[in-house]
């Protein structure tokens, strides 16, 4: 185990799965020369060479759908968005070739792919910059979606997401970069599908993923110091689900909160409130109350940015209302 | 059928002085005339099937183009990779799936070449090198220069044709791709069909240039070549795969074709968009089945009864692969849910509808 | 009162505002020389000339993102999409130009224009041709749209799409083109934001929007010949979103089926279902049920395709389900 | 400040014999330069600001390029409409933002340009014509052709002036954008700031061909020109936003330039993907505002204490803008929702999260 920040975990399993397999490639605005807008892939380009670690011009379209005719040509390349924000130019090569490609071809044409690069919101980016990009990656049947927030799991799902013969969007956070965390050495390689309880209290449960896993943790902290102890489940893998994770910590508590950092509209958190209330509507004793990104594009202003996202104090408050506990009361 | 290049060079060329034709054997001739024959009669029986209702969906007849997929086609080896659009049947039967496969694929029937999953717009053979069969206008553009760029990487000789309607040009995805094809020297020969419309739009109003400027502006060289004449076309692409083979780097070609029939099963021939005289002229003068015959038939390589024979084995062909269609299953309704992923998945749910099974969730 | 297709309603509805207001014109693929691929501009070119009719290139990013220009300096166009699938390939200026224009301004540029098209499969149109794109549209705050079901509606919510400030996408049904119905001569509006009992029975409700109003009709049909009575809300508008009249019917039969053409995962069920369960958990008797597209991209064969929509039986059976009937049985 | 081009041509031709400065009067030219130092201080005092944490987000200087803002703007009448990528505090200030706005806005503060909501990339002011501030590399491109679209459907003669860095060239939207300008003969003229990298990425190593090949493919003319001299750009702009005003259809101007910043406030102005010597020949032979300066002074318009005053009174506004900025209230958090949707709803709920308001629902 090493103490590695979540850059360096990505990095690691990059080269991880580099080094096995000759048919993996980085491609990406900036990821050679410039060892990455965000540095990921420091240091790649002297390691691997510009066969394999290669600045694309900035044609997100065409080099997302370059990157899945190379892997409908059996290699394995991992396309980095600079941010998700800009795939939506490349949406169309996303759904339309890469997770319809399978089935269209009966099965002769996997579609190999990791696209990946930073989801949703760091700081004062305004509204084009600081978009979560999760629904529109979910909700085609062919994709598959996993959302790190620990270095740890990025090595581990980034790597599993490359070894995976299908698409699978890896969506990381401008702000986890920094955050460092232990990482175990060597080949590690966490299944997708398996969400993980990153901390456990039977009074209620917060279920998120990615980046907010870290405000849901810190919304656990402030409501244990009222004597409220809950469940963090972080789903990791939004497409495979684990749905038994979900229904397990809903039967226990009895009480779910979701924590998302994207819309609300159509959001992953609608689709496992759904869930949620066909698998085990008699768990509930409360309605699931979901908390997310305040239903406006993202403003500038430092002060209305901080209203807008989704922070701790707001799962707080959900959680007790799930609870039906006046808000701001003891627990 | 994959096999046909090869058979084709054992034999002699013929040295008659009919224009044309010089170079090319007389099996050679027959060949290409067969392969054409077979790509007419193909279309007219999936016309056919579509008209009593064998056939759903949308389906774009490649009639009057049948010169630019044995032209373009034929001459490539079995590993080089072809992808084109939706009007694509005759450039696969091309590639080496068989008239049955393609068939019974348009029949939406398990022995179809994508499994009765694709359809007519999206035929797939990966031992054929044929990559499909795509239905977003410009969408196999992208995907052609990534098949060029995993033969690059790998060092292969290898050469991708990614074929494209004329209204594809003026889709964003044709400047990405180009652009980065040129910037990497991608062994790719990108092939404008045009036919002159994009439905009922003529290219000449939505652009104010001629196709050959289109390229210009990645530094791609551009090759206009009359995609009615089988000969020049087959011997340009036979040429220029040797080249790009040989590190030419990517290439642009404008086939110039005529479109026989409507744009798809609901267009009429002509009326809208253009005069039935437009199309009269093109079917009597441009039809590059009677340009081949008769330049065979002047220079005394081709008889009506050998014509004829040809013919009949080509209807005959495709006869048997509308019965072999028809006598195929519909697929298995258990299969719905196959092929939407790759991988059993080993944890979690897949399916989110509360229907499909994938993994143990 | 005239019997009109939904095909001529459309046409009706833009030729109404195009005769009221200069700004507004008509750009899209086909949709002027060749009277529209589906014919629903049909005479609108000969009717208004080609400043106002104007067939575009194939250009999806391009024209749809040439449209929001014209309307960020007053114009009202209205995108035609010769279908939603294509798209795709401008959502990035649909979200990132059309909806954030007005916020990230200040309120200075709106953006009134309306893209439309239809939407969903048709028949046997395979994977990339079938798509049902609602969630793109909804997920995004700044988006409004609606989804007519009937030529009156068709009339009525685009007229009032044309009209509105906000960009507005109206989704269609290749499928509805040639559905007939009366159709209220003259001027004709609907707000957007209000939706229709299009049937009403106390048992249970079925919910839905567009082009599923039909087939969930005949699902009530069918279900009235057991004896049981099913309420058949058409939402029309997804957003704006009469959440009162969803309420109202939950309220009034305890138990919902959510009906939709497009797939689940973060589909617009999902958050309808997420939102009744949140301000109606106490009037619910039965976990909502959804119908949806099967979760896999749309098979070409003629089985498969029907296996794979939603149709009547399916809504019947879980309609059973939410009123813990046995499948099949009578109510 | 929208009114300076009118000033400008009141008073009468200058006619010394240092080259370049023909045709421009004294007042032109000190108009010019005082424009330029303006933008100058402005992006430096932006510069400060960032570093004390006054403005957060990205921020894109434009220094080192202001002779484009000042030369292809300040020629435009104030109807006329500018479009831009998120490199334009300065662009803006030139269409007529003052500092005051653009640097509030910056502060992300009430009284910025666009209400403290857009921040450095998202400027506006429709009153100006200045329509963005936009920061997806090449969305404005095609929001350029629609504001041309617009002009012409009104029959109007203003020019739309759309802006952009030399990368976004490589996006679809180009192609797709400058195809129907000239389909349709928009007055858009379409300008390439080209400081040879979009970010770390140099031009060379994204295209094979020259900036000036990119436009003609779609039939547009392409015009190289010294973004670096403000007097040659103004002239040409004057010219060409005449002739595109009579009619001569879309324009594609290749202007040559230089960013003596780092891409952004994030990125070192040299060391990975150009050299500290690079950066330097530029900053000592490429600033527009030395040239200017060196060029009236050798032709006795401009002395070293009007030059000082010029200067002080810059750095002064920028000083009165950062204060002004510093002043101004944060939004009012009540305001969190307005905006999103130009119409109060009368019907059905707009917002979803439980939280805003929105019509009756
Ligand atoms: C992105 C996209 N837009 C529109 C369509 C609808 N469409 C199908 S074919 C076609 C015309 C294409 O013309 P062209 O590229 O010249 O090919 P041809 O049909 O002549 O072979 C159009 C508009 C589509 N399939 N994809
Ligand atoms: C679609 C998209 N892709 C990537 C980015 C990230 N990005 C911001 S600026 C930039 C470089 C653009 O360079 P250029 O167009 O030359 O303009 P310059 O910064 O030199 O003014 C990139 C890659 C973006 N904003 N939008
Ligand atoms: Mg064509
Ligand atoms: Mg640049």
């Amino acid at each position: 185990m090493a103490e590695l920040t979540y850059r360096d975990a990505l990095n690691a399993a990059m080269c991880q799965e580099m080094d096995r397999d000759d048919s993996v490639f980085l491609m990406g605005e900036e990821v050679a020369e410039y060892d990455g807008a965000y540095k990921v892939s420091r240091g790649m380009l002297a390691r691997y060479g510009d066969r394999r670690v290669v600045d694309s011009p900035i044609s997100e379209l065409g080099f997302a759908g370059l990157c899945v005719g190379a892997a409908m040509a059996g290699l394995r390349p991992i396309c980095e968005f600079m941010t998700f924000n800009f795939s939506l130019l490349a949406l169309d090569q996303v759904i339309n070739s890469a997770a319809k490609m399978l089935y269209m071809s009966n099965g002769q044409i996997p579609v190999p792919i990791v696209f990946r690069g930073p989801t949703g919101a760091a700081l004062q980016l305004s509204a084009q910059h600081s978009q979560a990009c999760e629904t529109y990656y979910v909700h085609a049947p062919g994709m598959k979606l996993v959302t790190p927030a620990t270095p740890a799991d990025a090595k581990g799902l980034l790597a599993a997401a490359i070894r995976d013969d299908d698409p699978v969007a890896v969506m990381e956070g401008e702000l986890l970069y920094n955050v460092r965390g232990e990482v175990p050495d060597g080949e590690y390689v966490i299944p997708l599908g398996v969400a993980d309880l990153k901390r456990s209290g039977d009074d209620v449960s917060i279920v998120t993923h990615g980046k907010m896993v870290h405000v849901a943790l810190q919304a656990a902290t402030m409501l244990s110091r009222e004597g409220i102890e809950a469940d963090v489940l972080d789903l990791r893998s939004i497409r495979p689900l684990d749905v038994d994770a979900i229904l397990e910590t809903v039967a226990r508590t009895n009480r779910v909160v979701y924590l998302e950092e994207g819309w609300p509209f159509a959001g992953v958190g609608a689709q496992i409130v759904s869930l949620i209330q066909e698998e085990a509507f008699d768990d509930l004793d409360a309605p699931v109350v979901r908390v997310t990104q305040a239903d406006v594009p993202m403003p500038y202003a430092k002060n209305l940015e901080q209203l807008a996202k989704p922070g701790a104090k707001g799962v707080v408050d959900a959680c007790k209302r799930v609870l039906y506990l006046p808000a701001g009361a003891a627990g | 059928m994959a096999q046909a290049t090869k058979e084709i060079e054992a034999s002699a060329a013929v040295d008659e002085d009919v224009a044309g034709i010089e170079g090319f054997t007389r099996d050679q001739l027959h060949a290409l005339l067969t392969e054409m024959l077979l790509y007419r009669r193909f279309e007219e029986k999936a016309e056919e099937a579509y008209a009593i209702g064998k056939i759903g969906g949308f389906c774009h007849l490649h009639i009057g183009q049948e010169g630019l997929a044995a032209g373009a086609i034929r001459p490539l080896r079995e590993d080089d990779l072809v992808i084109t659009a939706y009007r694509e049947h005759t450039q696969a039967i091309a590639k080496g799936i068989t008239p049955r496969a393609a068939m019974a694929e348009l029949y939406g029937r398990v022995d179809g070449c994508s499994g009765g999953r694709g359809g007519s717009m999206h035929l797939f053979d990966t031992t054929a090198g044929f990559m499909g069969g795509h239905g977003i206008v410009g969408g196999q553009i992208p995907l052609g220069a990534g098949l060029g760029w995993a033969i690059r990487y790998r060092g292969g000789d290898q050469v991708c044709v990614c074929f494209m309607g004329d209204a594809a040009v003026n889709q964003g995805a044709f400047l990405e791709s180009l652009n980065m094809s040129a910037v990497w020297q991608l062994p790719v020969i990108y092939v404008v069909e045009n036919n002159g419309y994009g439905m009922g739009t003529a290219f000449s109003r939505v652009s104010v240039t001629e196709m050959e400027a289109r390229s210009g502006a990645y530094g791609i060289p551009a090759h206009t070549i009359n995609g009615q004449d089988v000969l020049e076309t087959y011997r340009f692409f036979e040429a220029m795969a040797g080249r790009v083979r040989g590190g030419a780097g990517p290439q642009f070609v404008n086939a110039e074709t005529y479109r026989f029939r409507g744009h798809s099963m609901s267009d009429p021939v002509s009326g809208t968009y253009r005069s039935k005289e437009e199309v009269e002229s093109h079917v009597e003068g441009q039809d590059p089945i009677t340009i081949l015959r008769d330049r065979m038939m002047e220079a005394g390589l081709l008889t009506q009864p050998e014509l004829e024979a040809m013919d009949a084995e080509a209807r005959a062909a495709c006869e048997d692969a509308a019965d072999f269609a028809d006598a195929s299953p519909m697929p298995d309704p258990a299969t719905l849910y196959d092929h939407v992923y790759a991988e059993v998945n080993a944890h979690g749910r897949l399916f989110l509808d509360g229907r499909g099974g994938g993994g143990n969730g």
